[in-house]
C-alpha cells in the first residue's frame, strides 16, 4: 500500500512539473490523420505544414513572435480526433486549430470547439453540416458536398450527357452525405441512378460490381476515400463494367497518390477524379509559389491537394491573428468573419449568413481532371479546361 | 445464372487463401495447442516483402514471393524459439503473448513499410472469360491454383515425409513422440515457421489482387481462427473444407443477403459450431 | 499501518483536481476509466487465468446501450448506465456459458469473434450508430465540468475495487484463485469450476459494461473504437505491466501507462509498439509484473 | 548397462524418488517392482529423460545421461513401451511402426526391422493398414512393443507391461519378451504383477514410497517373506 501512496504521488508531482512554461512562440493546432487508413493524408498535410510555416515565419510571423504547429493525430478515428482536440486546447493552449480532412472526424472536433470556444478552421472535410450547425467558432476553407456536387459533378454528368448514373459511396459521414445531396440533384434532373453502399476500408468489390453491371451504368461516381478506390477502379476493370462506364473518384487524392498507378495498372487510364489543383491551372500568384516553392523544398511535384488546402488554412490562421493583434479567441473570430486573403485557390471570403451550409464557409473553385495517357488533362468546367472528356471505344 | 457461377467462383478463390492460412494454424495449434494471433501480421508481411523485393530490390516477381515466404519462415523459427517455447504447458501465457506480439509487428508494419496499401506486380494480366458466362480475372485464377498447389504440397507433407509422420505424432502425444526419438522440440520449432510461412504465402499470393495494409492484419487472423475452430482444431482436412465453405458463403452471403455484412456471416458459423459441434467439422470430439 | 496507506491515497485522490489543470485532469479520468477496465479484465484472466479478448467488447455494449437510450429514448444516463451494466453482463453470461467450458484457446477466440461481430453490428447500423462516424450523445451532467466527471469516476472506481476485494476476499475468491492453480485438485475438492470461472466472467463483463457506459458519457461521443482491440490491448497491456494476478498490479498498470502515454504522445505513432515492446519483455521475463519486481527487490533486501 | 545412482525426483514440491540407485546389465532381464503410487512411473520417466532428477546420476551405456533431452538417450539405443501403451490411435499400425524407427540410424534398416516385428507378432501383419486405435488391448500393446522395437534398441523398457490384459496375452508377450532375451535384448520391467513378472525375470528391485527396500535374483524374491505378503497376497 506504502508504495502505492509513493507512485501517486510521484506522479502527481511529475505532472504538476510538466504545464507549459511561458511560450515565446505562437503555437497554432493541427489535427489530421497520421496513423490509421488515411495516414496519407498526414504525410501531405506535414508537407504543406513546412511550407507554410516556411513563408509565415520568414515574413515575420505573427505578432512578431515565430509560429510553430502542434500535429495532433487523429488516427482518422472521430473519439482520438475529438481527444486530440481537447489536448491541443487543454494542454497546448493553442488559440486556433485548423486542419481536418474526415468528416467524421471533424463532426466530432467541432463540438469541442464549441465547448472550448477555439476557433477551427477546416480546410478538407466535406460534410455540409459541419457549417450548417452555424456554430460560431467554426469556419470552412475547403469544399463542402453540397458544393462540390451542386456546381461540379452534377453540372458535369447533365453537361456530359450521361443518362444512367451509379453511385457507389462509402459508410462514412462525407460518403452518406455526398451520396444523399448527389442523389437529390439527379432526381431534381430527372437523370436515373443506382445506390450502393460499400465498406470503408473494403478490398474485394467482386459482388458489387456485378450487381452494378446488370445496371448497365454510363458514369460511377465513387465516393469511396483511400486505396479501396484503387481497388474498386481495377476490379471495375477486370469484370468489364470499366472504362464502357467511366469512374469518377469524388475525393480526389486517391487518384493522385504514388501507390494509384502500380494498384489499378492500366484501369487507371480515361479515370476521373475531382481537384482543386492542376499543374497547368494556376488562379492566384500564390498558387505559383506554392508549386515552386514545393519543387524546391521536396524535389518533386506536388501530388495530393491536400497539402495545398492546409497550406491556405494556415496562411488564413496567421494572417486572422495578425489582424486581430492577439490571441483572443472572439478577437480572432472577428477577424476571421473580415478575412479577405489571397490563398492559392483565390481569394477567401467567408459566408456570414446564417441558416445554411455557406455559414462560415468558402468554397474554392474545383476542378474535373481525366487521365488521358497518364496524363492529368481537366475537362470540366469548360473555363479551365485542358482538353475534352474521353469516352471509351 | 452466371451471375451466382461468378460468385461462387470468388468464393473459391477466397477459400483456397483461406485455407492455406488456416492450414498454418491448424499445425501450429494441433502440435503445440498454441494459438498465434500474429498470424494476420505473417500474412501482411509476406504481401509486403513480397512487394519490397519485386518493386523495391527488383527482383522477379515469383522469386521475390518465394523469398518473403522464406524470409517469415526464418522469423517464425525465431519468434517460436524465443517467445514461444518458454510458454510450453501455459496456454494463457501464450495466448497473451502472441496477442501482445501481433500488436507489435502490427505496429512495426506501419513504421516499416508506412500506411500505404501496397500491390506487388501480378503475374498475369487480363481477365478471362470463363465458358462464355462472365469474365473473371487472370491473377484470380493463378491464385485458385496457386492455392491448391499448396494445399497438396502440404498434405504431402504431412501424410507421406518423416517430419508429417512426427507431426501427427506428436499432436496425437507429445511426450510419446519424444519416447520415440522425435526431437519435439525441433518439429514444433519448425512447424511453427512452417505455419507463419503458410500464413506469408496466402498473402503474398493474395497481395497483387487485394493489397495488402498493416491494418488488415486482425481480420486475416480472425478469418484463419473461424476456418480452424469450424474445420476442427488441429484437423487439415477440417481446414481445407472450412476454408472453402468459409469463402463460399461469404461470397454468397454478400451477393444475396447484405454486403455489409460479408464477414459476420464467418462469426455467425463460429458461434453455432460452437454450440452445436464444439470439436468442428473433422475435429476430435472433446 | 495499512489503513494509513489507504487514507493516504484517498487524500490524494480527492486532493487531485485542485492540482491539475484541465488537461490533466482529463488523464486522470481517463486512467481511471482504466483502473476499472484493468481490474476487472484481471478478474477473469488474473484470478481465473480465462484470456478474454471481449473485454474491450462489453465496454462498448455499456457505452452504446446507454447512450442511445439517452439519445433515442431520452433515458438518463444514470439509468442507462446500469442498463449498460445488466446488458453486458447478461451478454457475458450467455458468451461465457458458450465457451467458458471449453476454456482456454476455445474463449479466447469466442470472445474474439464477438468483439468482431460488435464492431461488425455497430459499423453497419448506420442509422441507429452512426457506425465509424460516432455519435454524439449527452453528458452525465447538465453543465460540462472535469472536476465533476472526476468525483464521479473517483467514486465509482473505489466502490468498484472494495467491491472487488470483497469478493475476491470471500469464498468466491478462494475458489477463483483455487481454479487458477490447479484447476484438477480445484475439482476434486468439490468447486465447481465452470460455475466458478463463469461467475467471474459474468462478474467481470459488467463491469467493463459499466465503466464503458460511463466513459462514453464522460467523452460524449461514442465509436466503435471503445469495443477496439486496439482497445483491448491497451487494457492487456495495463494488466500485464502492472502485474496480472495481483489486485494492485493492473491499477498501477493503468495509471501508469495512461499517464506514460500522455508523456510519450510526441512519439505519437511509436507508442502502442512501445506499449507492446514493454508488454512483450514483462509478459516474457517478469510474467508478474511490475508489482512482482518490486517484491522480489523488496524481498532481496 | 544402465546404471541408476542415489537419485531424487521432484514432482512440484514432492518428493517422489529417494536417493533411489539401481543397475542393469547387459543381457539381464529386471524387474522393479512396487504397488500404485511406489514412484515407479516417476523411474520409469527419469531414466527416459522426461524428468530430471534434482541429485543422483543416471549412466547409460557408460554416458552420462541424466540431463539429456528424452529423443537422444532413446536415440542412443534405450526404447520403451509406457504404461497405457500409448499407441498414436489415428494412426495405423504401419505408420506407428514407422513412428518406431524416427531415429536415423533405424530409418535405414526400418524394412527389416518391420519384418522382424511382424515375424514376432504376426497379428500386426494381419493389421498393417487397420488404424491402430481400434485394435484390442493385447494387439495394442504388442503394437507398442513392436513399435520400441523398431529402433532396433540394445534395451527396452516397459511400465506395467500386462496391466489390463487377459491372461493368455500377457502370457504371449511374455514368451515373446523372452525370446527376445535370448537373441541379446536387455529388458527393465516395472511391474506391480509380482509374480508373473519374477517369473519371467533374472534380478529384481522392490520399490516402495519411493525408496528401493529389497533387491536380489528374482528366485529369491519370489521366496521373501515380505514380497509374498505385499506383492503375492500370500
Amino acid at each position: 500500500m506504502r508504495k502505492l501512496v509513493g507512485v501517486l504521488l510521484g506522479f502527481l508531482v511529475l505532472v504538476w512539473a510538466s504545464d507549459p512554461w511561458a511560450a515565446d512562440t505562437i503555437k497554432i493546432g493541427v489535427v489530421g490523420p497520421r496513423t490509421g487508413p488515411a495516414a496519407a493524408t498526414g504525410k501531405a498535410f506535414e508537407e504543406g505544414i513546412a511550407l507554410a510555416l516556411d513563408h509565415i515565419n520568414a515574413s515575420g510571423g505573427v505578432l512578431g513572435k515565430q509560429v510553430e504547429v502542434v500535429f495532433e493525430d487523429t488516427g482518422g478515428v472521430p473519439e482520438k480526433a475529438a481527444s486530440g482536440f481537447e489536448k491541443l486546447v487543454t494542454r497546448d493552449q493553442v488559440p486556433i486549430v485548423v486542419g481536418e480532412s474526415h468528416s467524421s472526424s471533424a463532426l466530432a472536433e467541432i463540438e469541442v470547439a464549441n465547448r472550448y470556444k477555439v476557433p477551427f478552421i477546416i480546410c478538407e472535410a466535406w460534410h455540409d453540416d459541419i457549417t450548417k450547425k452555424n456554430y460560431k467558432w467554426v469556419f470552412r476553407a475547403g469544399p463542402a458536398n453540397s458544393g462540390v456536387v451542386d456546381f461540379y459533378i452534377a453540372p458535369f454528368v447533365k453537361d456530359m450527357g450521361f443518362k444512367k448514373v451509379a453511385i457507389v459511396r462509402e459508410n462514412s459521414d462525407w460518403g452518406v452525405g455526398i451520396a444523399e445531396r448527389t442523389e437529390y440533384n439527379l432526381t431534381k434532373m430527372n437523370i436515373p441512378f443506382v445506390t450502393l453502399k460499400v465498406e470503408r476500408e473494403a478490398k474485394d468489390f467482386y459482388t458489387e460490381l456485378t450487381k452494378l453491371k446488370a445496371e448497365n451504368p454510363e458514369i460511377i461516381l465513387a465516393y469511396i476515400y483511400g486505396t479501396g478506390l484503387h481497388f474498386f477502379l481495377a476490379q471495375a476493370h477486370e469484370v468489364g463494367l470499366a472504362p464502357k462506364a467511366l469512374v469518377l473518384d469524388g475525393a480526389g487524392p486517391p487518384s493522385l497518390w504514388e501507390s494509384f498507378w502500380k494498384n489499378v495498372g492500366d484501369a487507371g487510364e480515361l479515370e476521373l477524379f475531382i481537384s482543386s489543383m492542376h499543374q497547368d491551372v494556376h488562379l492566384t500568384p500564390t498558387s505559383r509559389k506554392f508549386w515552386d516553392d514545393y519543387k524546391k523544398k521536396f524535389g518533386k511535384d506536388p501530388s495530393d491537394y491536400k497539402t495545398r488546402s492546409i497550406y491556405n488554412v494556415l496562411l488564413i490562421a496567421a494572417d486572422a491573428i495578425n489582424r486581430a493583434k492577439s490571441t483572443n479567441n472572439e478577437a480572432i473570430v472577428d477577424a476571421l468573419e473580415k478575412t479577405e486573403l489571397e490563398v492559392t485557390t483565390g481569394v477567401v471570403k467567408f459566408g456570414l449568413n446564417p441558416g445554411s451550409y455557406e455559414y462560415h464557409q468558402w468554397m474554392p473553385p474545383m476542378l474535373v481532371v481525366q487521365w488521358q495517357n497518364k496524363k492529368q488533362v481537366v475537362v470540366y468546367p469548360k473555363e479551365a479546361a485542358t482538353g475534352v472528356l474521353v469516352r471509351a471505344k | 445464372m452466371s451471375e451466382f457461377l461468378m460468385f461462387l467462383t470468388n468464393g473459391l478463390v477466397m477459400g483456397g487463401i483461406n485455407a492455406i492460412s488456416a492450414l498454418g494454424v491448424s499445425l501450429v495449434v494441433g502440435i503445440m495447442r498454441v494459438i498465434n494471433f500474429a498470424h494476420g501480421e505473417m500474412y501482411i508481411f509476406g504481401g509486403y516483402l513480397s512487394y519490397q523485393l519485386a518493386v523495391g530490390a527488383g527482383i522477379p516477381p515469383v522469386l521475390s514471393m518465394l523469398c518473403s515466404v522464406a524470409a517469415v519462415f526464418l522469423g517464425g523459427l525465431a519468434i517460436e524459439k524465443w517467445l514461444i517455447r518458454p510458454t510450453y504447458g501455459d496456454e494463457m501465457y501464450s495466448l497473451i503473448i502472441t496477442f501482445i506480439l501481433s500488436i507489435i509487428l502490427q505496429n512495426a508494419a506501419l513504421l516499416i513499410f508506412g500506411p500505404y496499401p501496397v500491390k506487388p506486380p501480378s503475374l498475369v494480366f487480363g481477365a478471362t472469360n470463363i465458358f462464355g458466362l462472365f469474365h473473371y480475372g487472370n491473377q484470380r485464377l493463378l491464385s485458385l491454383a496457386l492455392a491448391a498447389g499448396i494445399i497438396g504440397a502440404i498434405m504431402y507433407l504431412v501424410r507421406r515425409t518423416w517430419f508429417g509422420k512426427s507431426v501427427r505424432a506428436i499432436s496425437q502425444d507429445r511426450e510419446m513422440a519424444a519416447m520415440l526419438g522425435v526431437d519435439h522440440l525441433k518439429v514444433n520449432m519448425i512447424s511453427f515457421g512452417l505455419g507463419c510461412a503458410l500464413a506469408a504465402s496466402a498473402g503474398a499470393i493474395i497481395a497483387p489482387i487485394f493489397p495488402v495494409t498493416p491494418s488488415g492484419s486482425g481480420a486475416v487472423s480472425l478469418t484463419a481462427f473461424v476456418v480452424v475452430v469450424l474445420g476442427g482444431m488441429g484437423s487439415l482436412k477440417g481446414c481445407i473444407a472450412g476454408g472453402v465453405i468459409l469463402g463460399v458463403l461469404e461470397n454468397l452471403g454478400a451477393a444475396y443477403i447484405s454486403t455489409d455484412y460479408r464477414h459476420i456471416f464467418g462469426f455467425i458459423i463460429l458461434i453455432g459450431v460452437l454450440v452445436l459441434r464444439p470439436w468442428g467439422l473433422f475435429g476430435k470430439r472433446i | 499501518m495499512k489503513r494509513a496507506g489507504l487514507a493516504g491515497v484517498f487524500l490524494i485522490a480527492i486532493l487531485v483536481p485542485f492540482f491539475l489543470n484541465q488537461y490533466w485532469l482529463h488523464v486522470a479520468i481517463i486512467s481511471l476509466f482504466y483502473v476499472m477496465m484493468a481490474s476487472s479484465w484481471n478478474l477473469i484472466a488474473g484470478y481465473t487465468g480465462q484470456v478474454s479478448f471481449a473485454h474491450a467488447a462489453f465496454a462498448g455494449v455499456g457505452a452504446y446501450t446507454s447512450g442511445m437510450l439517452a439519445l433515442y429514448g431520452g433515458v438518463h444516463p444514470a439509468l442507462g448506465i446500469i442498463a449498460g451494466t445488466l446488458l453486458a453482463g447478461v451478454l457475458g453470461l450467455g458468451l461465457g456459458g458458450l465457451c467458458i467450458r471449453m476454456g482456454g484457446i476455445y474463449l479466447s477466440l469466442t470472445t474474439l469473434g464477438f468483439s468482431e461481430i460488435l464492431r461488425i453490428i455497430i459499423t453497419n447500423e448506420e442509422q441507429w450508430t452512426r457506425g465509424t462516424m460516432g455519435l454524439q450523445i449527452p453528458g452525465v451532467f447538465s453543465v460540462y465540468s472535469k472536476t465533476h466527471y472526476y468525483f464521479l469516476f473517483l467514486a465509482v472506481t473505489l466502490a468498484f475495487l472494495v467491491l472487488m476485494r470483497r469478493l475476491l476476499n470471500s469464498d468466491t475468491g478462494l475458489a477463483f484463485r483455487a481454479v487458477l492453480n490447479d484447476e484438477l485438485a480445484a475439482s476434486t475438492s468439490g468447486i465447481d469450476t465452470v460455475r466458478v470461472r463463469l461467475m467471474a466472467f459474468t462478474s467481470s463483463s459488467a463491469m467493463a459494461g459499466l465503466a464503458g457506459g460511463l466513459y462514453g458519457h464522460y467523452l460524449m461521443l461514442i465509436t466503435p473504437d471503445i469495443p477496439s482491440l486496439g482497445q483491448m490491448f491497451l487494457v492487456l497491456a495495463m494488466a500485464v505491466i502492472g502485474g496480472m494476478g495481483s489486485f494492485a498490479g493492473p491499477i498501477i498498470g493503468a495509471i501508469a501507462l495512461e499517464f506514460l502515454s500522455e508523456y510519450i504522445r510526441i512519439y505519437g505513432e511509436y507508442h502502442l509498439l512501445l506499449f507492446g515492446l514493454v508488454a512483450l519483455v514483462i509478459a516474457r521475463f517478469a510474467p508478474s509484473g511490475m508489482v512482482g519486481l518490486w517484491e522480489k527487490i523488496w524481498r532481496r533486501r | 548397462m544402465l546404471e541408476v545412482r542415489d537419485v531424487d525426483v521432484f514432482r512440484g514440491e514432492a518428493q517422489v524418488l529417494w536417493k533411489v540407485s539401481m543397475e542393469v546389465m547387459r543381457g539381464e532381464i529386471v524387474t522393479v517392482l512396487g504397488a500404485n503410487g511406489a514412484g515407479k512411473t516417476t523411474l520409469f520417466e527419469t531414466i527416459l529423460g522426461l524428468h530430471h532428477p534434482e541429485g543422483g546420476k543416471i549412466q547409460f551405456l557408460g554416458q552420462d545421461i541424466t540431463r539429456e533431452p528424452t529423443y537422444r538417450i532413446v536415440r542412443m539405443g534405450m526404447a520403451c513401451v509406457p504404461e497405457g501403451r500409448r499407441i498414436f490411435p489415428e494412426m495405423t499400425v504401419q505408420e506407428n511402426l514407422e513412428m518406431g524407427a524416427y531415429a536415423p540410424a533405424a530409418r535405414r534398416a526400418m524394412r527389416e526391422s518391420m519384418d522382424w516385428v511382424m515375424d514376432l507378432f504376426p497379428v500386426l501383419r494381419e493389421r498393417k493398414h487397420q488404424v491402430a486405435g481400434t485394435m484390442s488391448g493385447g494387439q495394442q500393446q504388442m503394437l507398442a512393443i513392436g513399435r520400441a522395437l523398431m529402433s532396433r534398441p540394445s534395451m527396452l523398457l516397459v511400465d506395467e507391461l500386462s496391466l489390463g490384459l487377459a491372461p493368455v496375452v500377457t502370457n504371449e508377450i511374455y514368451s515373446a519378451i523372452r525370446k527376445l532375451n535370448s537373441q541379446g535384448m536387455t529388458v527393465l520391467l516395472i511391474e506391480q504383477n509380482a509374480a508373473r513378472t519374477l517369473r519371467n525375470s533374472h534380478r529384481g528391485y522392490v520399490l516402495e514410497t519411493g525408496r528401493i527396500v529389497l533387491q536380489g535374483p528374482s528366485t529369491d524374491l519370489l521366496h521373501n517373506d515380505h514380497v509374498k505378503k505385499a506383492y503375492l497376497g500370500g
